[in-house]
């Protein structure tokens, strides 16, 4: 376990250097910030104080070495547009992400798994083809359509659910968050459903795969010979031989969405931090990319390492150190 | 003794594959694991030429591991084998091809893609054995001689049963024109039926082409019937080696008998059911074998020694050695009745 | 000879798969008294597995029984809904698998996977569901068994997972257990220990045993019945010593005369010509005529079981007897 | 018996009885087919500035325009056909979904095969490369990237390959993993064969099936991925839109009730995604040798 | 009473001398007054200064407003505007305010209400710099005045204390702005007890929350859906000018990289620099199509580079005429009867209709033979690209913010010059020797009448050298619920709560 902590650090290391030194050399080869975020009446003299102002004159390395610097001392940096701290700047947005995407991938999940098992316990029945159909629109469709339309649908045509924003918030832990309240959950409907759409898709034809594969195994076959009931095989073996994979995706899914849901966020004008980090790169606001992306890093890692975690907590094998 | 193929203490061991993160962790004094499994430890045998040598032991005892490594397949982690005094590997790389290997799983054994001609016709073109244009009636031959259709070189593997396929890769391995052949368990997975078609195949082969093989196998029946010689091991050591019906006849080494005397024989005549003897306990762990000799634990003849110090090759006979503290006792108890 | 618990008759399981119809099981007729051990031997793909499924009602599709009747205890199984029948697996009869690293769940404990076999039939107590289980354990040969039933499968060898396996097909006593080639798996010193106990277990608890293994040595020492199967038939069956000395069947005959255990060392060895056929296209007739020396016309029509005291066989012309020359 | 049953035949035999796959392959085709031939069936060329007419721009569907044919499917803003633009924005997103998936399956290729055959440091190396990358969401670095390489053809492959190269070492390790454990790669090696030749010959093909599976999965993302990034504003020039940038430009005029615009583009996008994935799918199930009847 | 306002940006600090840019200043405006008052249409009036006049070639004098208090309940006095003005150049982000006083070299407290600030010189267009002069509390911010604490100490709230008819109450970066009435405020009270402004960028996903209710106004409807909203019941739309005007743009250099001739080989000389070469383009454009049907009638042809009736705007300058068989004739003539092709670069993402007029653009110098290329991208790459020169013809669109012409002429048709500090967005290297005099001229005379003629005349140069060609002015529209509220669009396109009442 000692072992793959160190890994993992390793990792996490390996990606945030690179990550920051990509994002510095491609906003170099870009072009100098200053010319997105200024003013056109500013003349020379204090389109030259702005880029001194924000460190930009100096040599790439330089720039490079005062942030490794500031970052050791626990210091992110300052974003170009807001003056403020960026881990100010994400900790603000990152309650809403959270909130919506947990909700979406929970939910996807649950319902996923549910009926992906079914698929593959009854592969042929006209219900299953019906699952996988829905999971093959829910796989292809590109997400910015379907927000779309259901915006078009739910908010505009019908008016049943608000279009965008996030709706009332209430404090818990000195944080925002919209779920407790009525109208702040009628916000999060149709993102989490748009998010979610895709997650579900996955974990239909994730479970489906693992269910139709373990329903073929000795295990399987043993358990009915010694008489089990089809529904406790499914609860008491099945689904804990499909966990594997399926936490796993899981995990990736939680870390990528919660990095990344800017499609969903854009259209649902849901103020998180993947809305954060495209705007942050249309206007070149570097520290907040490098500052972003090494936090996606760790997150990935975190994630993997709770993920390590639940698997030796379910997996005897794995907390025995065996290879399974 | 002199040999054709010559292996001298042969070593081969399988470290885990750490990673950096578990490397630092080791260091830092975590709980990771960095015992190596032993899989063939200081074997060191002489093959006649001509002579087909058994090698018998249970699962996981260092069979293949052993015949990779004569074979060419796996370096060595110490020790060398060489055949007619020439090195098999230089460097870690095969440096020859007077050695071949026929292996257990003719369904893994072919590449499913390629044409079993082609499969057989590879070799020897890359080697020069053959001139990429006569590549197929060099094949056919090779199909003949081992009683394959010649006209069966444009099918797939998937359009043979085990036994045809299996005789293919036999076809595979002689095209090579090689003087040793290693067989790892080529009957193992085979139907009863089938196997006899082989082992006849086999015979049949080793004897035309005077070839010097290696038969692996954990079928005592099947070792009996091919081998010259036959070598038992144990846990990646060598037991004992010896001439087949001798080591039948009078196993001196304790393991030997035993696992005979647990083999189940046809019974033919019997009206009652018979009772054979069993080891008692299971084989240890490759990772943390015992102390001294290996066996010493499920050992009905187990004294302090044994427990203590690894006991010594020791000949018996001009062809017959033996690694045991108390082989006089096994053979001496057998001698009595 | 007493009332058998098993009583198959004319069974017939096929698979109706996209290349044709496989006839994995075609017209098996067996009775097992209490406290028997048959064995069932056979080629690879000879349906031996199908068999036993079909015994159990855990053919896969696309297969099915398409025929025939399965008696146990005098019940007719094979007209039993999916949930008559499944009361009684693990009841009645319950089956063994050949990989006994892919039988157990790893990711249950012993006990977890026990404890479910129990409830499947009885409602215990929870100590008292631990205490059968230990019991049982103990009897398969496993030291300090209510302790090790806190451990997971990948903390037993491969034989103690199989004494596991054992255990939990023998929790309900049933009257039958189909052992599908328990100890192909397993070492040859485990397999000695595993063949004796079984044995032992079965005299005691009377339970009856369908011993499946293509080692003719094994079932020759364990089973006093044994069935010889061949494309998806019993071509011979008969008192294990009755059969191997004085084999009836041609492909009986060859079996036995193939094992170096009877022929001289480094002497050629009496072979089976051919290849095993594929059950997709099997010629009409006896199956085994393309590789039988004794073949005639008449093997073009499907031979029907010739019983004689207590064995049988499939064959117009058995060896030991005139070959009959048809006109 | 020998040529009916090359191993390409007998797929297509299974591949046959599955008849929603079959219809998928057909709409695949005929998508691909169109694209092909966008310049000779489209009635207009949307890519040639001098072709437009902004009078004969938003027009709905059945419009006969100044170019005297029926806008079947209307006009988008800047008056192109948009059944013109679907066939020549399927080209682009055709294109480009290949190309990526192309490159990235070679690059995906070689650097998992490599890592598989080669073994010790450098299969760490490349490994943990891999793990890093597919750790992070691909459309997060397909966007860095655009986003700091500029937009245009090149770079958006050069995104998409980037974001998807890793699926395909991933498996590409995995299946060679695999397959260098097998009997007939060290039958090849013990020849001895030389180590390039065992690759080639042997080891490649025999990762393919995995590889096909993947690639026609990421072919449909690809271009489902170009899309949104299009719709981000990140995609291609708009004057030769693809498939995802048409989606984009005519987004906006959902809500003002001229839906065609994004519409029809979207429902070609989807039904070639859609077709894709479901011949991958049928794909996947038949290289599954578990789930074979 | 609430006002829910959704607007495309909000503010990047509630510090607001933080930022220049528009949408800044309309949320600051909010809670801070600005010492110089632009109207509707831009005209500057009193704000926290009554009344100011030059008392000498570099001094300006302010008198200042009494009675006015903070959100917090002191007094604003001169010291607040000394403090602001001063605190502006230490505190500035990127987009930066320090323009606003970048002509102020000192301020002299004469008394609590009057204030003397000199300039570096003749400084006419002073009070046009103060109209985005917010004034914030000498007391409250006084400890939130450099550059690490400013923003922290303004989006805490701390300092967010002004004399706007708005009290801050809460802020998050791209999220909601909330406010709460002043009842003090010395224009008089607000309709509006709360005030919340919503951060929806995306044009439809801000329509569809107008449409869904979520919201009670919103601005930058978007060109597409202007018509449909125009039929709409449910929803008023108002239109207003806008002050951005789109520019096509030639490059005036002599080698100029994305030209070339039709068969792809270089030619001999940039043909931008030809005057014939610039009026055919400019008749090839067909600015009334443009209007009509690339922006569905949300704009007006534009003449020249600044709306009409704009401090220095001409009204002797003729709308241009469409005329393609001119073109071809004057390309022709020029040397290019087969045209030449060029890359014709905008941005896509900055303002409405940027895109599509672009490609408008296209379609149209296509056809008279200039082969165009359309790269229609994001500000992102196009800002940086074209600061480095690295275009041939570009278009963007120019906001005359201040509403006079120094600002704009002086920023895009000088030469690039540092020393006098104009020029700096002139990025075609355009050069007129008699321009630049006006200019340079323009900006010290303190008379306004003598130096709207001079700028007039420098404004008529330049368009008739066709270098910039000015295509159509844009249009802003508003979107409400119907009958719920009463709306004077302005110019700037702020959308101001305060001004903003109940429907009777
Ligand atoms: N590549 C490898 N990496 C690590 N350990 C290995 C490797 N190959 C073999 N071993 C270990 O070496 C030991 C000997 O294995 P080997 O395959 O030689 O046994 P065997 O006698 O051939 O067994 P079997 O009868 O099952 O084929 C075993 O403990 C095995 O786990
Ligand atoms: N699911 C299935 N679909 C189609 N055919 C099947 C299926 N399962 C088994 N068969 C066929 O049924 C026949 C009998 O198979 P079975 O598994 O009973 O053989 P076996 O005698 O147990 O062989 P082995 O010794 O290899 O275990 C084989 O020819 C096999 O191909
Ligand atoms: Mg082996
Ligand atoms: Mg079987």
């Amino acid at each position: 376990m000692l072992g793959f902590i160190i890994q993992r650090l390793i990792q996490a290391t390996g990606v945030m250097a690179v990550m920051s030194v990509i994002v510095f050399c491609g906003v170099y080869a870009i072009g100098n910030p200053i010319d997105i975020v200024i003013p056109p009446e500013a003349t020379q003299e204090i389109r030259a104080e702005a880029i001194r102002r924000l460190g930009l004159d100096r040599p790439l390395y330089e720039q490079y070495f005062i942030f490794i610097s500031n970052l050791l001392q626990g210091d992110l940096g300052r974003s170009f547009v807001y003056n403020i701290p960026v881990l100010d700047l994400i900790g603000t947005r990152l309650p809403a992400t959270l909130e919506l995407v947990l909700i979406s991938v929970l939910s996807a999940t649950f319902l996923g798994v549910s009926l992906g098992i079914y698929a593959g316990y009854r592969p042929d029945s006209w219900v299953s083809k019906m699952i996988m159909a829905v999971s093959v629109l829910g796989f292809s469709v590109p997400s910015f359509w379907v927000g779309l339309i259901l915006i078009l649908f739910f908010a505009v045509n019908l008016g049943w659910l608000p279009a965008g924003g996030r709706g009332e918030t209430v404090e818990i832990w000195g944080v925002a968050w919209s779920f407790p309240t009525l109208n702040g959950l009628s916000h999060i409907v149709l993102p989490a459903v748009n998010l979610a759409l895709f997650k579900l898709a996955m974990m239909i034809r994730l479970a489906r795969a693992g269910t139709r594969e373990i329903m073929l195994t000795d295990t399987i076959k043993f358990a009915r010979a010694a008489g089990l009931s089809e529904s406790t095989i499914l609860r008491r073996h099945l689904l804990k031989l499909i966990s594997i994979p399926i936490i796993t995706v899981f995990g990736l899914e939680l870390g990528s969405t919660l990095a990344f849901a800017v499609v969903t966020e854009t259209i649902f004008s849901w103020p998180g931090v993947g809305k954060l980090i495209i705007d942050s790169i249309t206007v070149l606001d570097r520290p907040v990319m490098v500052a972003y992306l090494i936090l996606v890093a760790f997150l990935f890692v975190t994630i993997n390492f709770v993920i390590d975690l639940v698997f030796a907590l379910i997996d005897p094998r794995v907390r025995h150190g065996v290879s399974a | 003794m002199s040999g054709f193929l010559t292996i001298d203490n042969v070593s081969r061991l399988f470290g885990p594959n750490l990673t950096t993160g578990e490397k630092i962790a080791a260091r830092l004094g975590g709980k990771v694991e960095t015992r190596s499994v032993r899989a063939v430890s200081d074997v060191t045998l002489r093959v006649r030429k001509g002579e087909t040598l058994g090698l018998v032991g249970e699962s996981g005892c260092g069979k293949s591991t052993l015949g990779r490594v004569i074979a060419g397949i796996l370096p060595p982690t110490s020790g060398t084998v060489s055949i007619d005094g020439a090195p098999v590997m230089k460097n870690g790389t095969k440096v020859t091809t007077r050695v071949q290997t026929v292996f257990q799983d003719p369904f893994a054994s072919l590449d499913p893609r390629m044409k079993v001609g082609d499969a057989v016709a590879e070799g020897p073109i890359a080697h020069g054995l053959t001139a990429k244009a006569q590549a197929r009636s060099y094949v056919a031959g090779w199909f003949e001689q081992v009683g394959l259709d010649p006209d069966w070189v444009e099918r797939y593997p998937h359009q043979f049963s085990g036994g045809q396929r299996q005789r293919i890769a036999i076809a595979r391995a002689l095209a090579m024109q090689p003087d040793v052949l290693i067989c790892d368990e080529p009957v193992a997975s085979l139907d009863v039926s089938i196997q006899a078609q082989i082992i006849n195949l086999f015979l049949q082969l080793t004897r035309d082409l005077a070839l010097t093989t290696v038969f692996i196998s954990h079928d005592l029946s099947v070792v009996q019937h091919v081998s010259d010689r036959v070598a038992i091991m144990y846990l990646g050591r060598i037991v004992e080696l010896g001439p087949t019906a001798e080591v039948f006849g009078r196993p001196a080494h304790p393991y030997t008998a035993a696992l005979f005397g647990s083999v189940p024989k046809l019974v033919l005549d019997a009206e009652e059911l018979v009772r054979f003897e069993t080891i008692e306990g299971e084989v240890p762990s490759p990772l943390s074998p015992p102390s001294g000799c290996y066996y010493h634990p499920r050992c009905p003849l187990a004294s302090e020694i044994c427990g203590a110090t690894q006991p010594a090759t020791q000949p018996v006979s001009e062809l017959r050695s033996v690694a045991c503290h108390h082989f006089q006792t096994q053979l001496g108890m057998d001698a009595r009745d | 000879m007493s009332d058998p618990v098993l009583s198959v008759e004319n069974l017939s399981t096929h698979f109706f798969t996209r290349a044709g119809v496989v006839k994995a099981v075609d017209g098996v007729s067996f009775d097992l008294a209490r406290g028997e051990i048959m064995g069932l031997v056979g080629e690879s793909g000879s349906g031996k597995t199908v068999t036993g499924f079909s015994l159990l009602g855990l053919v896969d599709a696309p297969g099915s029984i398409v025929e025939g009747s399965i008696r146990l205890n005098g019940t007719e199984l094979t007209t039993l809904s999916q949930k008559e029948l499944r009361r009684r697996r693990g009841r009645d009869i319950s089956m063994i698998f050949q990989d006994p690293i892919a039988t157990l769940n790893p990711m249950l404990t012993i006990g977890q996977q026990m404890k479910l076999a129990i409830d499947a039939h009885e409602s215990l107590s929870r100590s008292a569901a631990e205490a059968r289980a230990a019991d049982l354990l103990t009897q398969v040969g496993i030291p300090s068994a209510q302790a090790r039933l806190r451990a997971y499968p990948h903390e037993f060898s491969g034989g103690m997972r199989q004494r596991v396996a054992i255990a939990i097909a023998l929790l309900h006593r049933p009257a039958v257990i189909v052992a599908d080639e328990p100890t192909t798996a397993l070492d040859v010193s485990i397999q000695a220990q595993i063949l004796f106990q079984m044995r032992d277990l079965a005299a005691e608890t009377g339970t009856a045993m369908i011993w499946i293994s293509h080692d003719l040595a094994v079932v020759s020492s364990l089973a006093s019945k044994l069935a010889v199967m061949y494309a998806g038939r019993i071509v011979e069956q008969g008192p294990t010593a009755t059969l191997l000395r004085d084999p009836r069947h041609p492909y009986t005959a060859g079996l036995i005369a193939s094992l170096p255990a009877t022929a001289k060392p480094g002497m050629p060895l009496t072979q089976i010509p051919g290849t095993t056929p594929s059950l997709l296209s099997l010629p009409p007739g006896c199956p085994f005529a393309p590789r039988c020396d004794r073949a005639t016309e008449q093997c073009a029509t499907t031979p029907q079981m010739t019983l004689q005291e207590n064995r049988g066989w499939r064959c117009f012309h058995p060896v030991g007897q005139n070959i009959e020359v048809s006109a | 018996m020998s040529n009916q049953s090359t191993p390409l035949r007998r797929f297509w035999a299974e591949f046959r009885e599955n008849r929603i796959a079959v219809l998928a392959l057909g709409v695949v085709v005929l998508m691909i087919l169109l694209a092909l031939f966008a310049a000779l069936i489209s009635p207009q060329n949307p890519y040639d500035l001098a072709n437009l007419s902004l009078m004969d721009s938003r027009r709905p569907p059945g419009f006969v325009g100044s170019g005297g044919y029926t806008h079947i499917l209307g006009t988008d803003p800047q008056g192109r056909d948009l059944l013109s633009a679907i066939f020549y924005g399927l080209q682009i997103s055709i294109q480009i979904g290949l190309a990526a998936g192309l490159v990235s399956l070679s690059i995906g290729t070689a650097l998992g095969i490599t890592a598989a055959y080669v073994g010790g440091r450098i299969e760490a190396l490349i490994m943990r490369l891999v793990d890093l990358q597919l750790s992070f969401p691909a459309i997060l670095l397909a966007l860095v990237i655009v986003a700091l390489l500029g937009q245009g053809k090149a770079q958006l492959i050069g995104a998409l390959v980037a974001a998807q190269y890793a699926y395909f070492a991933r498996t590409a390790y995995g299946a060679a993993k695999a397959e260098r454990g097998k009997d007939y790669i060290e039958a090849a090696l013990a020849t001895p064969l030389s180590g390039r030749l065992v690759v080639m010959r042997h080891l490649l093909p025999n990762c393919t099936p995995p590889l096909i599976v993947v690639a026609t999965v990421q072919i449909a993302n690809s271009i489902s991925l170009e899309a949104t990034l299009s719709f981000l504003g990140l995609g291609l020039p708009v004057t030769e839109p693809s498939l995802g940038m048409l989606i984009a430009n005519g987004f906006p005029y959902m809500m003002s009730g001229r839906y065609w615009i994004s519409v029809y583009p979207g429902v070609a996008l989807i039904i070639l995604i859609v077709a894709i994935n479901i011949v991958g799918d049928q794909v996947r199930d038949q290289f599954n040798p578990r789930l074979r009847k | 009473q609430t006002l829910t306002v959704g607007v495309r940006g909000g503010p990047e600090s509630m510090d607001p001398h933080f930022s220049a840019l528009g949408s800044h200043a309309e949320a600051a405006k909010h809670i801070f007054d600005t010492l110089v008052w632009s109207g509707t249409d831009l005209q500057i009036e009193p704000g926290l200064a009554t009344s100011w006049s030059p008392i000498d070639d570099d001094t300006w004098e302010f008198k200042l407003r009494e009675g006015v208090k903070f959100h917090d309940g002191s007094d604003f006095d001169a010291e607040d505007v000394k403090f602001s003005i001063e605190r502006i150049p230490v505190v500035t982000g990127p987009t930066t305010t320090a323009i606003y006083v970048r002509r102020v070299a000192g301020v002299d407290i004469i008394d609590p209400y009057t204030l003397h600030i000199h300039t570096d010189g003749q400084a006419a267009t002073l009070p046009n710099d103060f109209i985005r002069l917010f004034i914030v509390s000498s007391e409250a911010a006084a400890d939130y005045s450099t550059p690490e604490t400013a923003s922290e100490g303004f989006n805490s709230g701390a300092a967010t204390i002004g004399t706007g008819p708005y009290k801050y109450v809460s802020w998050e970066p791209k999220g909601d702005l909330v406010l709460e009435r002043n009842d003090d405020y010395w224009r008089g009270t607000g309709a509006w007890e709360t005030v919340i402004r919503k951060e929806i960028p995306n044009d439809s996903s801000r329509l569809a929350a107008l449409k869904a209710g979520q919201v009670d106004v919103i601005n930058y409807v978007s060109s597409v859906d202007y018509l449909a909203l125009e039929r709409d019941a449910n929803v008023d739309a108002i239109k207003g000018d806008s002050v951005y005007i789109m520019n096509l743009q030639l490059d005036q250099r002599e080698k100029t990289p994305m030209v070339r001739a039709i068969d792809g080989s270089e030619l001999a000389e940039n043909p931008f620099r030809d005057l014939k070469v610039r009026q055919a383009i400019d008749y090839a454009i067909d600015r009334e199509t443009m209007v009509e049907v690339v922006l569905e009638g949300l704009g007006k042809p534009a003449n020249q580079m600044m709306p009409a009736g704009f401090f220095g705007s001409s009204e002797a300058i003729p709308m241009p005429e469409y005329d393609p068989a001119k073109a071809k004739a004057l390309l022709a003539d020029a040397g290019y009867p087969d045209g030449f092709e060029v890359d014709l670069y905008c941005t896509a993402d900055r303002l409405p209709g940027d895109g599509a007029i672009c490609q408008g653009l296209g379609q149209m110098l296509t056809q008279v033979g200039i082969k165009t290329n359309v790269n229609a991208i994001s500000k992102t790459v196009y800002f940086p690209a074209q600061a480095r020169l690295d275009y041939s013809m570009f278009m963007n669109g120019w906001g005359t913010l201040t509403g006079e012409a120094s600002y704009t002429l002086g920023g895009l048709a000088h030469s690039n010059n540092p020393d006098v500090k104009l020029g700096a967005y002139n990025r075609i290297e355009y050069l007129n020797k008699d321009v630049d005099t006006l200019l340079q001229d323009g900006a010290k005379m303190m008379d306004a009448d003598q130096r709207r003629a001079t700028y007039e005349e420098a404004m008529e140069k330049v368009m008739a050298d066709k270098a910039y060609i000015s295509l159509v002015q844009l249009q802003t529209v508003w979107g409400a619920k119907a009958g719920m509220l009463e709306f004077a669009p302005r110019f700037d396109e702020d959308t101001l709560a305060f001004f903003i009442k109940p429907a009777e």
